[in-house]
């Protein structure tokens, strides 16, 4: 259904406009199409590109493409785009640490950058001036899990089910070397301790992102430790949800018996977990408002201006933070989709 | 010619019983093995669980191992497996569910989507079968075609995002069971079955054979070669499409990239099993047999707590070496 | 030389599961003879020979080669020390040039800057010496796909040969070549003997053995019989020794009488302009008749189109009075015709398959039950009735046909056509490399069903078996029927004429 | 006979040409028709930008195309490619680079980590081989059981962080040129040639289409069967060796699961290119083309504009499509 209003966006407002406006170009290079955040992120920017064509009468062309995964597709794809002489980039690196190469070819072709959701290196930021970063801080996300876990564990004192005082979690990763991944395990649980909290780490593994795997570790870990098991900690919804499936096997979330499982992403059927009582909470990444800056910031760069006038908070001369928002059961109507 | 039949009986050889059953012996062995080292793992409770999370891996080896059976394969399994998951998935979620997919969608019947994805899987197949076999495309390449076909569409179709809120009695149909004989592995039982008379006792199975033995004097023995394929690969992608509904039902949910090489762990598995990746020889027993292999592996690193890379470095080493000790290849020469 | 004998298997023993294929074989090869090795299907003579090149290791026994005893671990080794083997089945690289194929394992190098680089002109140069020396018409650089059956097989020979050796082990090497080329090859080999080499000589085509032999030993059941000077034997001694009693005819009576007409073909010209044109021919119920010709006289390609494998630009096939159109084998089964190809390896057996399961194959639809239910008991019963009658030398009907000798995977593809019961059956050289005792039977299961009144086409390089077997004769040259004779009045001479008629 | 020969050669005819340029036509007329369709795609600069973008590629299709030919398959070719690539670059960092892996590594010359990790490549396609032509495990499986094996090594080796800061130095030699012609096109030009060489001018290339046309007959003519296919694959490995370095001075950084899948994309590339996956069938000419066509349509998509999903769908259909139109194999029968 969304795929084909690709550049759907420039064509349609080009034709309903006078033609006076210029038209722009912007090259979105997504780290993973199939992303679930990432697919949201794309069509906000597609919807918010086409509202500002609408309204500027320039022609906002967009043009996605998926590098897979694979930096070095991302790296063909960019180098497509600047031979075809786009006007901005927005990029979303696939490896965060590769950033140099391509700034660099966009300083010899003097087109100016917006990288988003994954932030490049700051030596390799401050490497030309035309180059912003809009996104959220990564390390964030998986704050915000630990501290929606360590006000539960304080609110629920039969939570430390040996009651030695200890939280003893498993942990459900994304896919190895994701930085996603490797910031959500890391950050949460730091948020875990600095909330006072010591924890215990029964098992960590990868379930690369899927619900399937979720469950099939889960249940596993189940199988290891039982009761022993006090929390769920996951990289992201989808394995949050695979992991309830499995607590459900297991008899969880009937008479009484309950386990706290954290997930990140807010995915629709996640918020609907949280609903029936079974997530206890997930973080938002906000798709919307990092596509609205990164819309924002290109079109002023696209057009020669200043972008610390299109936006409101630049920091640092180049980044839009657009904060994480926790989702709990007490602020679930917010969200509604 | 009775004689050597009869001295052969008579005599009980280690190593003919060995190579007869290297590959229960290897399933045995691990278990065990793994059992020793943790006891958690030999629980009733845990072998159920791998028997659960097995029955979807058999019923798309089954399908995976009649087409490498006739010396095909198919890599578009896991992309079907997934798009029939969502498909199945958005037909089947609660009326209530805020976010469902298609919101005026009138309550059916759990069997119908079951049905319609199967279906799905079926024609699919069907397309994969008749490419293979009108336009002479190898298998290897017509299904690499069709698996990044069938991803763009399930890309298209979900647009990318989580399908959820699944009707309890889809996801039943996975978690229940019957006289504590859980559900979903009645229902591969079940499709085991079908599958072993299918090749065992019927004129298809024996052409499958036939075309996996020697393609050109199937031909000439006057079997149909492409209806043969076609029905092959049909009848893969129609399992594969009961696979995605049971794993949709088992997760509770279905994503895009729900399947993602699964056809490759199902060819290990078949290939474990004894299936002979150039034709002509597979035996059902062997695969599920290679698929339990797997998911004993599985679930038994997690339970000894290796940790995820390690777990990939036995893994691979597991995979070579039951094949390594499956020893009838090195009988048959010298 | 020294040494009485150039090469030496003393007590050679080799089993595989269910079967011991050689028990304590003796064979003593003499410099410069020609050693038949002789026996029927399944008596152990490839077996042997394969122990021999490095391709088996035998279990017991020694091998003693100039005096010395060798033991080779695989064929390098074999050729390395002087011996060469034209095998049974044959092995071509189909997509490779005739002198690739010829020059394989063994290509001439020059250096290039240290490099060493094949010499694809002294390659293409010798392979041309050595297809002129042997008489072989065919360019070094061909694709071997192109060839037929026995350009391939001469091609095989040209091999064996250019590779210098003292021993050569033929493996009937004429079971696809046409009585000429047997002759050339005779030639061939009178010469190689001349030079001194040695070499062992499989066939089961008796006339030849007798021709072209010094001595010959002979195998049964896998065990050794004895050697004798081939001066000293007949052809019926020859049989009562492989066979363990007398065999008095070589053919069997016949007591068909050909009926009216069933099927009728009508200026039948291939697609292909360097193949058949404008065949015509009738074939009567409970008939038999042969093709006869030289190779590449097309016969092969006639019957695979009639048979729905070939495509054809003209023609029609009437059967019964009907026309019918024959797309595919399919269309063929349904009309009632089978049709056992002339290589069996390719388009014949299904080797990891069962001796059942490669019999059953083309007569499923007749052991159907309930719609789609096989009825392995009934079938079973019935296979093993034909097995039976045809002799075939198996462990058990679940053996896989590929650890059958040749000479019996032959007459289980026989089985499977017998047990379809068609009306018309179409053999390609049916008795190849069919040892003389079951060839007696496979006659004899031809004229019984002549007698039943089935129709019978045979093609057949084998000139006694075509004079023999036929009512009538037909001879083709390069691709057109050159003559059809009554099988009563045909004469090897009368044959030859016609086969050469067209030939410049 | 002769009569015959010189009808044929003197009239042209269509079909032949047709039959044995297929592939070529296919490549040119999707260039022309995506520049037909947007012609900023046929400007010079974007030409020689997809040729940049093939080069790798070519150099992995080329390693196993050779494979393919002998009628092996490795899938391993895109780990190993991801594993080396990070080899090479966590030896080339700059020193200042602040996350280095070896902080106390000296300052290596570039070809040092290069040939060392065309030694690493070099040494799993030996084991690659080995275990293929010794335990007689079936490739497919082999080196499926390496691809998992080599991905837990790659992420253990890195810690699953992503290695960057190269030197250069090391990325200059991806983005550099000598006289217009990028150094990286001129590398893989020089590995074609010399692959060329290899298959058609000695011993070990004859030896190669003799086992992939007919194993047995390699055999039993003498050909060291056992050794040749150790050949294959360690070349193979070595050359996917160097394209992991490349691969990683074009991106200037590395990570854990770069090459993914790239085995599936050189196989088809090849396959697309006339090698014949049942064997001794390929031509250097044919995968370089089987290369160029992918990326010409990577590269056409992009510059078209095509949604993401939508791309692969026309991706899928393409590599059908491809092979369909190459009719050689319709002429082979009858
Ligand atoms: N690889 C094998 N595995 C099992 N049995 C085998 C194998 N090779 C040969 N045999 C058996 O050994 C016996 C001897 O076979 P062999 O091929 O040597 O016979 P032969 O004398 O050459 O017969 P023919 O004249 O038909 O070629 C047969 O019973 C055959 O079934
Ligand atoms: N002289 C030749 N030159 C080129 N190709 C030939 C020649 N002779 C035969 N062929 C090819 O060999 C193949 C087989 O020939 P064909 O089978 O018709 O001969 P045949 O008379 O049937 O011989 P056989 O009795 O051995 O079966 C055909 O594909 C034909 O094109
Ligand atoms: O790469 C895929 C992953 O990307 C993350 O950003 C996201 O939070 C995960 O849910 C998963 O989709
Ligand atoms: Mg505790
Ligand atoms: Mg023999």
């Amino acid at each position: 259904s969304g795929g084909q209003n690709n550049q759907g966006s420039g064509a349609s407002s080009g034709s309903t406009k006078t033609s006076s406006g210029k038209e722009i170009k912007i090259g979105v290079a997504l780290y993973k199409a199939d992303d679930t955040f990432i697919s949201n992120v794309r069509d906000n920017i597609e919807k918010t590109a086409q509202e500002k064509s609408k309204a500027t009468g320039d022609r906002i062309t967009i043009n996605a493409v998926d590098g897979q995964g694979q930096q070095a597709t991302q790296n063909d794809q960019i180098d497509t785009f600047i031979t075809q002489g786009y006007n901005v980039l927005a990029v979303n690196m696939v490896d965060r640490t590769s950033a140099s190469v391509i700034i660099q070819k966009a300083k010899q072709a003097g087109i100016p950058v917006v990288f988003f959701n994954r932030e490049p290196l700051k030596e390799d930021m401050s490497k030309w001036d035309k180059v912003y970063y809009v996104g959220a801080k990564a390390e964030e996300s998986g704050k915000l899990q630990g501290q929606i876990l360590a006000d539960y564990w304080k609110k629920h004192p039969e939570a430390d089910k040996n009651k030695d005082g200890k939280l003893e979690y498993v942990m459900l990763e994304g896919e190895p070397g994701h930085q996603d991944a490797i910031l959500r395990t890391k950050y949460s649980i730091q948020a875990l301790e600095d909330a006072g909290i010591k924890t215990v780490k029964l098992a960590s593994d990868t379930a690369n992102w899927q619900r399937a795997q979720g469950q099939e570790k889960m249940a596993a870990w189940l199988s290891a430790f039982g009761d022993k098991i006090e929390a769920v900690l996951a990289n992201n919804d989808d394995m949050a949800l695979g992991a309830i499936e499995a607590l459900k096997a297991a008899g969880y979330f009937q008479g009484g018996k309950y386990m706290p499982v954290v997930g990140v992403d807010a995915t629709a059927p996640a918020l609907d977990a949280i609903k029936a009582g079974q997530l206890l909470g997930t973080v938002l990444n906000d798709a919307k408002g990092q596509a609205q800056a990164i819309v924002d910031v290109a079109y002023a760069l696209a057009k020669g201006e200043d972008p610390s006038k299109a936006v409101k908070n630049l920091s640092d001369g180049k980044y839009v933070w657009v904060p994480y928002r926790p989702v709990t059961k007490d602020n679930l109507s917010e969200f509604a989709k | 010619m009775t004689d050597a039949v009869l001295k052969k009986e008579k005599s009980f050889s280690l190593r003919e019983f060995m190579n007869k059953n290297a590959i229960y012996l290897v399933l045995l062995g691990l278990t065990l093995g793994i059992g020793l080292l943790d006891n958690n793992f030999l629980s009733l409770a845990n072998l159920r669980n791998v028997l659960i999370i097995a029955s979807v891996r058999v019923i798309i080896a089954l399908g995976e191992g009649g087409i490498l059976i006739t010396r095909g394969v198919d890599l578009s399994a896991g992309r079907v497996v997934g798009l029939t998951a969502c498909v199945a998935a958005s037909l089947l979620q609660r009326p209530d569910y805020a976010y469902k997919m298609f919101k005026a969608l009138p309550h059916l019947p759990v069997f119908v989507p079951i049905l319609l994805v199967i279906l799905l899987g079926l024609i699919i197949g069907i397309i994969n079968g008749s490419i293979t076999a009108y336009l002479r495309i190898p298998p290897f390449i017509a299904t690499l075609g069709m698996t990044v076909i069938v991803y763009g569409a399930v890309s298209i179709y979900t647009n990318a995002q989580p399908i959820g809120g699944l009707r309890d009695d889809f996801t039943n149909l996975a978690s229940g069971s019957i006289f504590f004989i859980p559900n979903i592995v009645l229902i591969a039982a079940i499709v085991a079955l079908l599958v072993w008379f299918m090749l065992n006792k019927t004129r298809l199975g024996k052409y499958i054979y036939a075309i996996g033995g020697n393609p050109n004097a199937a031909e000439v023995s006057g079997v149909d070669v492409k209806r043969t394929l076609i029905m092959v690969y049909g009848i893969a992608g129609a399992l594969y499409g009961l696979a995605g509904a049971l794993l949709a039902a088992r997760t509770g949910g279905a994503t895009n990239n729900y399947g993602l090489m699964y056809e490759l762990d199902a060819i290990a598995a078949a290939t474990i099993g004894g299936v002979s990746t150039s034709g002509g020889i597979g035996k059902v027993s062997g695969i599920i047999t290679g698929v339990l292999i797997f998911e004993v592996l599985n679930n038994g690193l997690v339970i000894l707590g290796l940790s995820a890379y390690w777990q990939q470095i036995v893994k691979g080493i597991v995979i070579i070496a039951a094949i390594a000790f499956d020893i009838r290849k090195y009988l048959a020469k010298k | 030389m020294a040494q009485e004998y150039v090469l030496e298997m003393r007590n050679i023993s080799k089993s595989f599961p269910g079967v011991k294929a050689l028990d304590n074989v003796t064979l003593k090869i003499r410099p410069g003879t020609v050693h038949a090795l002789m026996g029927e299907n399944g008596a152990g003579k490839s077996t042997l020979m394969k122990c021999l090149f490095g391709i088996y290791v035998p279990d017991a026994g020694e091998v003693i080669l100039e005096g010395k005893k060798v033991q080779f671990r695989n064929p390098r080794e074999a050729l390395d020390h002087g011996i060469s083997m034209i095998h049974q089945e044959l092995n071509p690289v189909p997509y490779r040039s005739v002198m690739e194929n010829i020059w394989l394992g063994r290509f001439p190098v020059r250096q290039i800057m240290g490099v060493k680089v094949v010499d694809h002109k002294k390659m293409y140069n010798d392979t041309k010496a050595l297809m002129e020396e042997l008489k072989i018409d065919i360019k070094p650089d061909t694709l071997v796909a192109k060839l037929s059956v026995s350009q391939i097989q001469m091609i095989e020979i040209a091999k064996a040969i250019s590779c210098k050796a003292k021993v050569i082990v033929m493996d009937e090497p004429t079971s696809s070549l046409t009585e000429n080329e047997v002759k050339h090859l005779f030639e061939i080999i009178n010469n190689l003997r001349k030079q001194g080499i040695a070499i062992i000589y499989i066939s089961h085509k008796m006339e030849e053995i007798l021709e072209i032999s010094d001595e010959v030993t002979i195998m049964r059941d896998g065990q050794y019989v004895g050697t004798w000077p081939a001066s000293q034997l007949s052809i019926d001694m020859i049989i009562s020794k492989m066979v363990g009693r007398d065999l008095t005819n070589r053919f069997p009576i016949r007591q068909n009488t050909p009926g009216d007409v069933i099927m009728r073909v009508e200026d039948f010209t291939a697609a292909d302009p360097k193949s058949f044109k404008n065949v015509t021919f009738e074939l009567r119920r409970g008939e038999i008749l042969g093709i006869g010709g030289l190779v590449g006289a097309q016969r092969t390609e006639l019957v695979e189109a009639i048979f729905g494998l070939r495509s054809i630009s003209s023609g029609k096939i009437f059967i019964s009075g009907k026309e019918v159109k024959i797309r595919n084998p399919i269309d063929a089964k349904r009309h009632g015709i089978a049709l056992l190809t002339e290589d069996r390896r390719n388009t014949g057996i299904f080797p990891v398959l069962s001796v059942e399961d490669n019999a059953l194959i083309s007569s499923i639809d007749n052991y159907i039950d309930y719609k789609f239910v096989l009825n392995q008991r009934r079938a079973i019963n019935d296979i093993r009735s034909f097995i039976d009658r045809l002799q075939v030398k198996t462990p058990s009907l679940k053996t896989a046909i590929q650890f059958l000798s040749g000479g019996n995977q032959q007459k289980v593809i026989f089985a499977r056509w017998l047990l379809n019961n068609p009306d018309i059956l179409i053999f390609d050289e049916p008795t190849r490399g069919i040892d003389v005792g079951a060839k007696y039977e496979i006659y004899k299961i031809i004229a019984d069903l002549a007698k039943q009144g089935k129709s019978i086409i045979m093609i057949s390089s084998e000139m006694p078996e075509l004079l023999g077997m036929s009512d009538r004769i037909m001879v083709m040259c390069a691709g057109r029927v050159s003559g059809i004779v009554d099988g009563r009045e045909a004469t090897q001479e009368l044959i030859m004429k016609y086969a050469t008629q067209f030939v410049a």
